[in-house]
This record gives structure tokens, C-alpha cells and sequence, in this order.
């Protein structure tokens, strides 16, 4: 196909023929065919029909240019990459058609030719392997695995570990827990200075003259030592609201003698 | 029609002569392993170049694998390559995984080696929450608890202790061993922070209402 | 202390001994069937029973299976029992229909193979044209190539190799049984040489512009 373009080029078509046309599209159609400005180089490299290592890169570089060439007298558009391949071909050429100029830096012509050289080898190096490779025998189309694969079928066992730490930390934790509980009030052995308040305003139109307020204690609350000092501090606290409130008077003889409360008449006031 | 298909198939048998019995034997080994499902005679010779006899071939491949770690079975009409019975052991591969002890597990184990002998009831008093049934039988199952003499008490209720193999993992002679609060306490094992979780306690007092004032007994020095 | 230990695992190994190796061999048999990825030497040795040697019991199954309509093949470090591939003919049915890799995947494979680990800028440098990146995502879906250890050259760029599963699939023991890998070598053809005059490529090398001598390390035996 690309040798195609070259007899074209042998006889140049003048004018818009059939023929001149049809060569565009051919050369569109082989442009989009290469992948890439080296595989284009790769191509034309076959038309000297010598192993790669004996390539004349000077003749190669030759063939590119004139390809580009071509292109551009049918105005085709190259992508960028071709034409900055063609760019440093023509470089490349100048390099090696001129003779070395000791002045200049970087690699001779003729190490930048050997270089172009090996990577065109290489590259079709892998494109043989390539197809050696996909030529093989290959599972799922020569051969094949099981059919009916069993799986393993996984049991997981768990063992337990802990150390002394461990233990020892877990019941220290326990062991001080209480040290740290919050405190929680026990409603069962709690009488309220509400509950107590609610008795006492109920009971104290009742009494005339001193009572000990230890009298006012409700029933089930004098036994049990917990409850009772709650329902005693409740009636105490009770006992002195009432007091503030000017409802009652209370008296204590001395200290540790027990309290004792009277209803205030508004007379006695 | 009969007569001239069988006379076709004769001249055909001739025309293309059917793979050696053993090349026929490898062909169906090889179906019968690559197939997904299992499969018939006639799928087979349908498969198999012409002339080619699956049944006879199968005899040899059954016979081949006599003994061996795979068998060939017939299933309904079909044939399949699977496992040898006494093998199926090799299809399940138990991993061991290490797993810390839950916090209730070690708890109740502690409470155990501690206050040993001692009742559900007690370690339930004391954890503040009660014991699943699950972390006592796992105690039970790693043999680290077992039960010890029932209480006197009412109800009779059993106790657990703890055994040698707890003893000889955490590497104590006797339960004795086990450090004490104060020692706990200047060995920096007491967390001084309250823990969560601690509020109401919710204990099932039902099996034994026994006060548990043994319970420090151990650390009384 | 020392001696007692040694003694216990004497007893040990007597009191479970080791199966005979035709049983071991049952056993890799039936492991091997079952599967149809490759299985690895330490993994049948953790499901076998214990002082059981699956590498010397395959020696014995891969004689068994010669010539027979299943192979036993060895990919990396694993083995796996295929069916013989004269014999794919017969298993046409089975054909799952693979996607077709275009010419550029094609390509960067068998680079990927042969090159490994090798860069995607080393891909395009012996390409001469980008590597795309639906390219290498195809490759890495179809699990054939995954990523391999970042080359230590400036960007620390990552590199691709060929999986287990590309061996597999194309019947290799090693990446080093690749069709002309000595031939290609002794060419001097797996070298990456230093671009000299940088020919003009449309190549991203952003990420790595260094040579890379290590390339063939996989392959230096």
C-alpha cells in the first residue's frame, strides 16, 4: 500500500484526476493505518528489503521526507508528531550527509542514525513477539480449565486469648467501680420534702400545743433505719419551710434535745 | 429409510476411520473436565470426531480412575468428574483466628478466679449486669472454668471455680497467686477513671440471694 | 528444657505420620480437580494432612497425567490441571468468547511481558506513540498485567508487569519461557539504551525520562 504511494510520487499527477484523488484517500486511509511517525518509519524501512540492522537510515530518513512531501502537495493534513518526525529526519539527514563539525554538541549523525536504527529493530522485535505470543496456545481457546470447579469451602475457628494483665485489669475494674459509681438516689428509702411538706401542712391544724416533730414521721418510715433518717431530714426541712412561712414556731430546749413544733395562731401573733 | 441410514453410517465408518480407543479415552477426559455440567453419552459422541464410541470409552476412563483422587460418576444420564468421597476433607480448610476475649467473658473470669467458689448469682452481684449463658459455656468450653461444689444455701446453686488449664495458661500455681486490690492498686492497675456504664444494676437475684461478704476475703491481709 | 522439647516433637512426628505418598497424591489429584485456578505448593501442603510434601506427590501426578486428555501445568508457582490443547477442538462449546485486543493492546503486552517492569513512558518510548489509557486499563481489567514496584529513578514512576493469570492464559510457566526471550536478549533488544539525539517521539515522558538498566532483571538467571 505505502509502496503504492511512491509510484504515484515517481509520476506526479497534474491537476485534480480521479486517480489523484483516490491516492489521497489511499494515503488518509494509510496515515490512519500507522500508529505513530515510528511505525510509519517501520514500514517504509520494509521497502529496502534488507534485515533492519543493515538499514540505510539516510535513505529511510530520504523515504519519510518524501512521503511528507507527497502528503503536503495533496494538502493533507499530518499530524504534529509526523511533521516534527520529519523535522528531525531532515536534521538527521544533514547530519549525516555533512561532515562532522567538531564544534557542535550532542550525538553524531551517525549515533542518532544507529540509535533510530535499534528502536525500528525493537519495535518490530516486539510486534514479532507479539504475534508469537498471541499465536500460543491459550485457555478458553486451546485449552481449558475446570468445568465444574469445587470451592474450598472456608471454616473460620475462633480462639480466645487473654493474659494475667488482662484479668487483672478487668477485675480491678470491677473493684473500684462502686468507688466511682455515680450516686443514685434509692426512691424506695427516699420520703421527699414534698411528701413531707403534703403531710405536715394536712396535720398541723390538728395540734394545739408542742408536738415533737418526730410525731409527724409517717407510718412505715420509723422503722428501717434508712428510711427513717430520710423521712426524718424531709420532715425537719418541711418544719422549717412551714416555720419560714410563719405557719408554725418551732423550739429546741438544747442541743441534741428533740424539736418541737406548734401551729402559730394568728392570735398568738 | 432404516436399513439405507444404517448402510450410510457403515460406509461412513469406513470412510473415516474413528481415533484409537485411547485417543477417544483422553477426548472424553477431557470433556468430562472442562465441561460446566455434567454430561450425556450422546453430548459426548456428538462432540468426539465420527465413529467415535463415548460409552466404550468411558469404560477405560472409569476404570483408570478406580482409586484414584477424583472419581467418575454418573449423574441421572450424564457423566461428572468430582472429588473421591474420602476426600472431601481436602475441600475445606479451617482457619484459626485469635481473638481477644470479650470484656463480660473476662470479667466473669475474673470474678471466678477471684472469688472461686462462686454462683451465678455472685458474679452477677458483683459485674453489676447479668451473665449470658454464652460467656460462662465459652469459659466452660475453653476449660479455663468448670463447676465447682453447689452452695449450701437455699436453692442449692452450683458454683464455678476455675481450673488447672486456667492456671497453667496464665501461668499461676494456685488462684491464691492472683494479686490483690492493693497490690493491683500500686501496681498502677487501677484505672482511676469511673467506668462507663455503671448505673442501674439490673441483677437477676432470683437463683441466690446470698450476701456475698466472702468476696474480699482474698484480699484481706 | 530444651531436650524435653526436641523429644516432644520426635513424638510427635511419629504419632502422626504422614500418609503414604500414593495417597498424597490422591490428594493433590482431588485439590488440583477441583480448582480451576492455579494452586500453589504451600497451599495444598495447608490442606493436606499434616507432614504431608505436596511437591514430591505432584512429581508422581505429573508423571501419571502424561500423555492423558488433561495436562498438570505449572504457572509461577502454581499448578493447575488444564485440559491437553490438541484437544480444544473438542471444546468449542466451552470457547467464551474474549474480547478482542486491539493492535496497540497487543502491542504494550507483549512489551509488558518482555520488558518488565517497565514503565508506561519505556512503553511509549519502544512504541513511539502514546500509550492510551483505556489501553492499559484493559490490560489491568483483564487482569493480565498489574501494577509492579515503582522504578527508583526522579517521580518514582510506576511499573507494570504481567500477572499469574497472563501466564495462565497463555499456557507459561514463567515470564522467562516467553516464545524468543533469549534470542530477543542475546539481540540485545530488551535494552532500554539512552535515547541518544532524542528522536522526536509524541511521548509523555513526564514521569520518567531515565533509562532503566534493571528492565531485564527478571529474566537474569
Amino acid at each position: 500500500m505505502t509502496e503504492s504511494i511512491f509510484e504515484e510520487d515517481k509520476s506526479p499527477a497534474t491537476g485534480q484526476s480521479v486517480a489523484e484523488r483516490m491516492a489521497a484517500e489511499a494515503l488518509i486511509v494509510d496515515v490512519d493505518g500507522f500508529e505513530g511517525p515510528l511505525d510509519l518509519l517501520l514500514t517504509l524501512s520494509r521497502t529496502q528489503k534488507v534485515d533492519l540492522r543493515k538499514i540505510s537510515v539516510l535513505e529511510l530518513a530520504k523515504q519519510y521526507l518524501a512521503f511528507v512531501e507527497q502528503a503536503k502537495k495533496l494538502r493533507l493534513e499530518l499530524a504534529a508528531d509526523y511533521l516534527v518526525m520529519a523535522a528531525w529526519l531532515a536534521f538527521l539527514k544533514s547530519r549525516l550527509l555533512l561532515p562532522p563539525d567538531p564544534t557542535e554538541e550532542g550525538p553524531s549523525g551517525a549515533e542518532m542514525a544507529a540509535h533510530l536504527a535499534f528502536q525500528l529493530e525493537r519495535l518490530s522485535a516486539m510486534r514479532d513477539a507479539a504475534a508469537r505470543l498471541m499465536a500460543r496456545d491459550r485457555l478458553g481457546r486451546d485449552f481449558f480449565a475446570r468445568g465444574i470447579p469445587e470451592g474450598v469451602e472456608r471454616t473460620r475457628r475462633v480462639s480466645y486469648s487473654a493474659n494475667l494483665l488482662d484479668l487483672m485489669q478487668a477485675y480491678a475494674r470491677l473493684r473500684t467501680r462502686d468507688e466511682f459509681r455515680p450516686f443514685v438516689m434509692d426512691r424506695k428509702s427516699v420520703f421527699t420534702l414534698e411528701q413531707a411538706l403534703e403531710r405536715m401542712r394536712g396535720l398541723i391544724g390538728f395540734a394545739g400545743g408542742w408536738v415533737d416533730i418526730s410525731s409527724y414521721l409517717p407510718e412505715g418510715w420509723d422503722g428501717d433505719p434508712e428510711r427513717r433518717r430520710s423521712a426524718t431530714a424531709s420532715t425537719f426541712a418541711a418544719s422549717l419551710e412551714l416555720a419560714k412561712e410563719g405557719k408554725v414556731e418551732l423550739r429546741q430546749a438544747e442541743h441534741y434535745a428533740k424539736i418541737e413544733l406548734r401551729k402559730r395562731d394568728e392570735d398568738n401573733g | 429409510m432404516k436399513i439405507m441410514g444404517e448402510s450410510i453410517v457403515k460406509k461412513e465408518e469406513s470412510l473415516f476411520e474413528a481415533p484409537p480407543i485411547s485417543e477417544q479415552e483422553r477426548m472424553i477426559e477431557a470433556i468430562l473436565f472442562a465441561s460446566a455440567e455434567p454430561v450425556s453419552i450422546k453430548d459426548m459422541n456428538a462432540r468426539m470426531p465420527h465413529g467415535c464410541d463415548a460409552a466404550e470409552a468411558l469404560v477405560y476412563l472409569r476404570k483408570r480412575y478406580v482409586g484414584r483422587g477424583v472419581d467418575v460418576m454418573k449423574v441421572g444420564d450424564a457423566w461428572v468428574i468430582c472429588t473421591a468421597p474420602d476426600l472431601g476433607f481436602l475441600m475445606q480448610r479451617e482457619t484459626v483466628e485469635t481473638r481477644k476475649l470479650s470484656r463480660a467473658a473476662i470479667e466473669t473470669l475474673a470474678i471466678i478466679a477471684y472469688h472461686q467458689p462462686v454462683t451465678r448469682a455472685e458474679i452477677e452481684e458483683i459485674r453489676g449486669v447479668g451473665v449470658s449463658r454464652g460467656t460462662v459455656d465459652q469459659l466452660l468450653e475453653m476449660e479455663w472454668i468448670r463447676f465447682g461444689r453447689r452452695k449450701m444455701t437455699p436453692g442449692r446453686p452450683v458454683t464455678f471455680v476455675v481450673t488447672e488449664a486456667f492456671l497453667g495458661h496464665f501461668g499461676l500455681e494456685t488462684a491464691r497467686d492472683l494479686p490483690g486490690l492493693k497490690e493491683l492498686r500500686a501496681a498502677g492497675l487501677l484505672e482511676n477513671r469511673a467506668p462507663s456504664g455503671s448505673l442501674p444494676l439490673n441483677v437477676d437475684k432470683s437463683d441466690d440471694e446470698d450476701s456475698v461478704e466472702g468476696q474480699t476475703e482474698l484480699f484481706e491481709d
